[in-house]
């Protein structure tokens, strides 16, 4: 495990590889979210904010999965994949805090995380928006003669916009190398699943595309990372798309102060009796990667990080008003600062 | 005389038009049993019941579709767009079935359809969740478009549009849902349609705007000779009311909270050049906002957004040289 | 069987329950199809125009199985259903040739057919557009306390768009007493269904939704009224909405003067081997309900008819200028004709 | 010198952009292996291969969206949108992220990806398949808006569009396809993105129009001191060269497909008014269509559209009196 605030995004990727980094990885995005948490009561945030703690297994499990070349498209729920993916913690709270060193230098602010390094598009905003922009960059990965694949990662709720209907019959129609990640955290916003979705499993619903449809246990993140390697696989291999559900929840409301009152009694106590990272570090512990009270010491560590990025966050400048025209359109006259995708 | 939130104005006009009027129903993403993410409709459930209070998937396009067919079949359908953003992946039901019903059935079908949404800028929700967005329904043959700029033209607008029998989009300035206005209530208090607002009389400038840049106006005008104009119906706009303005003050300023290219103030302005050609005694201005999507930063996005000194400036420079001002992102 | 021409569309309607008027009016749809074809080429018709015979069996067993007051969404290949639901065939064909005796006084045109007494919404011209207008008038309908249905007609191409999907998913969380009919005509535009969509049948969709998904042989009249009524009484009982898919093929092109060249070789031919008239004719005189060359009589009569509506349309005045203006809100001064469903 | 038809000059640089650039493909519904539903793309299948030109289902928001994706990771797109109306299903993913991607990704991320889309009224498609509407699009940062008005022009704007960096609306006059134009074809012509052209001069009125309505104000102009531009693009529009023109005359006169509350001609005039104050001889006029829904009966949809009968008599009214003329419905 490293310093993950004086690593790249790209490194920070690579360093999943190592199964510790991982557990690191997913405390760094328990720890990043309560400290945004505390950053928007402190008046530091704008807006919205949309955490993800309970979900930090599928987000470390697909970033293990594909490679920093494989585009994602995410939702305003990003800050965990952004930082599974790779972003910094300086990059992400930097963002959501509105400064220069955030990944959008502050102009896009929580919902809108970005960092083409690791693949990661500006996260989308609108429900559903992201879905036919993955089938669109896996055409152009097919296009272009690479063997990439694109993620798109979005939840539940989503499964009822017309745009995610006509993704995944798209992609099956071209049978496009793309993976459809469903984060079924049983809520969208403040409306349990069954009350909004006729069905149980959203994965019941590939079966209208002639597509595979998989239920995962998204608290483990092991569990997500060998669901999404076999759609990676097929989809590396031509095969064509998949639908994979990842059952998860999240432990904070749907947004800002939200004290998610409508949640069912008692739900919030079972799903977290099956915390993913308790659950993945007595994994580790019995592979005996990590030792006793290794957990505790990993968090200890990870927590001065966070703290250290929260510092570094604050400290930086805001954004210049030139920022607003420098990069409008071409014409702008912002610096070129194009980033490439699969270019030798 | 009490003060009341424009929150607390809208979700009394829902109310009591539901009270008035059985035909009238609410329906929109987490209107109901949470009472809305603006908390606008906290309480609407629990008075009215499921059947006339209804959440929805999120699924823009079957709600608001939705909402059209239940108009032609006798209902009055108030449908929420959490976000005007929103309304992009929906368009189509608005502009091309609700707006067309009426014609293509020689009158014998209508749409007496409200669709309310949030609109605008200035909270940090980023540039996909805080435009205007009026450019995309307003001029529409068959839609009227109106926007409140307070408690008092929230209730009396929405009352206005549910009892209108044609399609009315009703945006509300999201950063006023919290603000508090001294105001009377009566329940019987409208505004009508298609008709705009003196708020402030003087004899130097009009000064034409709308929703959230209502108040920016009004603090701008403090020590100008200018009179303040609320348009409140986008389309169709007041004519009268403007014309008749111009024509005692012989200057046109229109205040928009949007990019020069999408504003109203294009056609509300080559009108009036039109009608009082000859007759200004200063060129017609438009204070804007730039042409460059929302900035989250909250230091830039107050600046975007017309403040009442840069406001009162523009005036100023505008009534003293009977020159156009330069915007403020000329000097950048 | 009576002179169509004189008849009220409501008056039209019940004269379907007669068995042998049932299949007259597959006849006049037949020829009222065949008549505007000729005007196309005559140069009465403008823009485009979208015939459906083949498809005779599906309107007429449709109309057959729902009641006047009963609403009705259909698209721009709506003649069929338009004619089988009651409207006149001068209200056809004037409103296809922009006379004032059209159904729309000829403002309209062949992709909006209109007719509120039998329930028939202005026919939509935008791909899923009446699905969740369907649902809104379900929703009147259970709200203004009647037992009425609505019924929401489109095609195999339509089940690949956002508004298909997320109407259904709506109607069934909300239990509306909607019933989708997917009129699979194997082609949509020049794209036969299997280039467009990954599954043969879009009735396994309505699993996706947990609601009824029923495949139904679309040349038989009988067969699609058996299985409306089924659905109907389900919606009616307050049990929620059904997807029926009806089997059946346009002998046309999809419009105007396409020739239809995609068509696979033979198809064409093993389809009209099972004509709905034919088909329906001989069961009919299986069940003495007409005696022999009772079809061809029919025939005779149903295109003098048509030839006498195509005349009268003609003669019909064009509409004036000010018509432009009379409904394009309620302020434009033309007369109140408000149709008023359900109110008695 | 060839006289060739718009619709194979469009076919013509989109096979041409293919030739010159792997990373251009076409997508859209039969636009492939039918060629088109209006024969533009035919014969481009077989030149080009299934790879490069494709056919999707009936599903715009996700092609549109597959747009985005594919233009972001480096290939140009052109998506077809059969008729404009049509983008009322997928608006989102052209205005809020197409044109949002940049600006996100502070300059990392770019969308080279064109929409060309049918539009327009004269043919008899009815209300919902006959209308321009830029004014969805028009004045959205980031994004470009231009309209065909003939063979030429559609080649040099398509070929700019497809070689812009940034996401084009290129907007085909669906009458005009069949129209044949002579014209020296020559590969490298481009029409520059945001140039007007000045068509016909004259000294006593500027005429701004664009798209179908071009061919009608150059039949209208004869006989008459009117100098004639076809704005080509709308967003962002070129000031320097109509400010020119009306400097020059005096007079400014658009002639817009789209009824007054929509049409670019607002902002126009709005800009004129302000830029040329003082110095006009005449009043501003603009020449639309009626706020009411295209009207499918021919004498009444040839009435609808302007005429050039009908365009030269109010240029000339205004000629001759200084004055603006009424629009004929006002008649009725
Ligand atoms: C088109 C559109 N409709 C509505 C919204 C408002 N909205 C934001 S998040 C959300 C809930 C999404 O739920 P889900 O898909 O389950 O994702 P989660 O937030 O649970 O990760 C909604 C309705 C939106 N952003 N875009
Ligand atoms: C949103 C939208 N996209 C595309 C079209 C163009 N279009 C008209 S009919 C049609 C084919 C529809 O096929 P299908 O649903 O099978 O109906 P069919 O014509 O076979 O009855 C298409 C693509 C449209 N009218 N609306
Ligand atoms: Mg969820
Ligand atoms: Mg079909």
């Amino acid at each position: 495990m490293t310093l993950s605030n004086i690593l790249t995004p790209r490194d920070r990727r690579a360093a999943l590889a190592d199964r510790p980094t991982q557990l690191a990885r997913m405390i760094e995005i328990r720890e990043v979210e309560a400290a945004i948490q505390g950053l928007f009561a402190d008046g530091h945030v704008r807006g919205s904010t949309h955490l993800a703690n309970g979900q930090e297994a599928v987000a470390v499990g697909i970033a293990r999965a594909i490679d920093p070349d494989d585009v994602v498209t995410c939702t305003y729920r990003g800050h965990g994949h952004a930082l599974a993916l790779g972003v910094t913690p300086v990059g992400v709270i930097g963002e959501i805090c509105g400064r220069t060193v955030g990944c959008a230098g502050g102009l896009g602010g929580s919902m809108h995380l970005v960092e083409p390094e690791v693949g990661l598009l500006p996260t989308f905003a609108i429900i559903g928006a992201g879905i036919p922009v993955a089938c669109g960059a896996a055409m152009a990965a097919r296009a272009r003669g690479t063997d990439r694949v694109a993620v798109a990662i979005f939840g539940d709720g989503t499964a009822n916009i017309g745009a995610f209907h006509e993704s995944l019959n798209f992609a099956a129609i071209l049978r496009l190398p793309v993976i459809f990640v469903c984060e079924n955290n049983l809520y969208g916003e403040y409306t349990r699943m069954n009350l909004s979705t006729p069905v149980e499993d959203i994965a019941v619903r590939a079966a209208g595309y002639a597509i595979p449809g998989v239920i995962v246990d998204g608290q483990d993140a092991d569990a997500v990372e060998v669901a999404m390697e076999t759609a990676v696989a097929r989809a590396r291999a031509g095969e064509g798309p998949s639908l994979l559900e990842m059952k998860t929840y999240r432990y904070s409301g749907h947004s800002r102060s939200d004290p998610a009152t409508y949640r069912l009694p008692g739900e919030l106590d079972i799903w977290m009796k099956r915390d993913p990272i308790p659950l993945f570090a007595d994994r580790l512990a019995a592979e005996g990667a990590i030792g006793v009270g290794g957990l505790d010491a990993m968090r200890a560590v990870v927590k001065e990080e966070v703290g250290l990025a929260v510092a570094e966050a604050l400290a930086a400048p805001q954004p210049t008003l030139d920022e607003i025209f420098a990069h409008v359109d071409a014409a702008s006259g912002g610096a070129d600062r194009r980033w490439h995708f699969w270019s030798k | 005389m009490a003060k009341i939130r424009m929150r607390q104005a809208v979700l009394q006009a829902l109310s009591d038009a539901m009270d008035d009027d059985p035909s009238v129903f609410c329906m929109g993403e987490d209107i109901a049993a949470a009472g809305g993410p603006f908390k606008v409709t906290e309480g609407l459930l629990e008075r009215h019941g499921p059947d006339r209070v209804i959440d929805t998937p999120i699924s823009e396009m079957a709600f608001l579709g939705a909402g059209v067919g239940a108009a032609v079949c006798g209902m009055k359908p108030v449908i929420e767009m959490m976000f005007i953003e929103f309304i992009g992946v929906a368009l189509d039901q608005l502009t091309t079935q609700a707006a067309t019903m009426r014609y293509l059935s020689r009158g014998r079908l209508t749409v007496p359809m409200v669709v309310r949404a949030s609109a605008g800028a200035g909270q940090g929700f980023g540039c996909q969740h805080s435009q205007m967005l009026d450019h995309w329904v307003r001029g529409t043959p068959g839609l009227k478009v109106v926007v409140a700029s307070g408690a008092r033209t929230a209730y009396g607008l929405l009352r206005a549009a549910i009892e209108d029998p044609d399609p009315v989009v009703v945006l509300e300035p999201r950063i006023l849902y919290g603000e508090r206005e001294e105001w009377e209530f009566d329940p019987a208090y409208r505004v009508p349609l298609g008709k705009a607002e003196i708020l402030r009389s003087g004899g130097a400038v009009t000064l034409v705007t709308c929703g959230a840049m209502v108040p920016v106006a009004m603090e701008a005008a403090e020590g100008i000779d200018a009179e303040v104009i609320d348009l409140l119906t986008l389309w169709p706009w007041d004519r009268a009311t403007v014309m008749n303005s111009v024509a005692r003050t012989g200057r046109i300023v229109t205040l928009e909270e949007a990019p020069r290219g999408s504003g109203w103030g294009g056609d509300l302005v080559a009108e009036v050049a039109q009608a009082a050609f000859g007759k200004l005694k200063a060129p017609p201005h438009r204070i804007t906002l730039p042409d460059a999507p929302v900035p989250y930063n909250g230091g830039l996005e107050s600046r975007y957004l017309p403040s009442a000194p840069y406001v009162a400036e523009q005036v100023a420079h505008l009534l003293a040289t009977d020159k156009n001002p330069q915007p403020w992102w000329s000097a950048l």
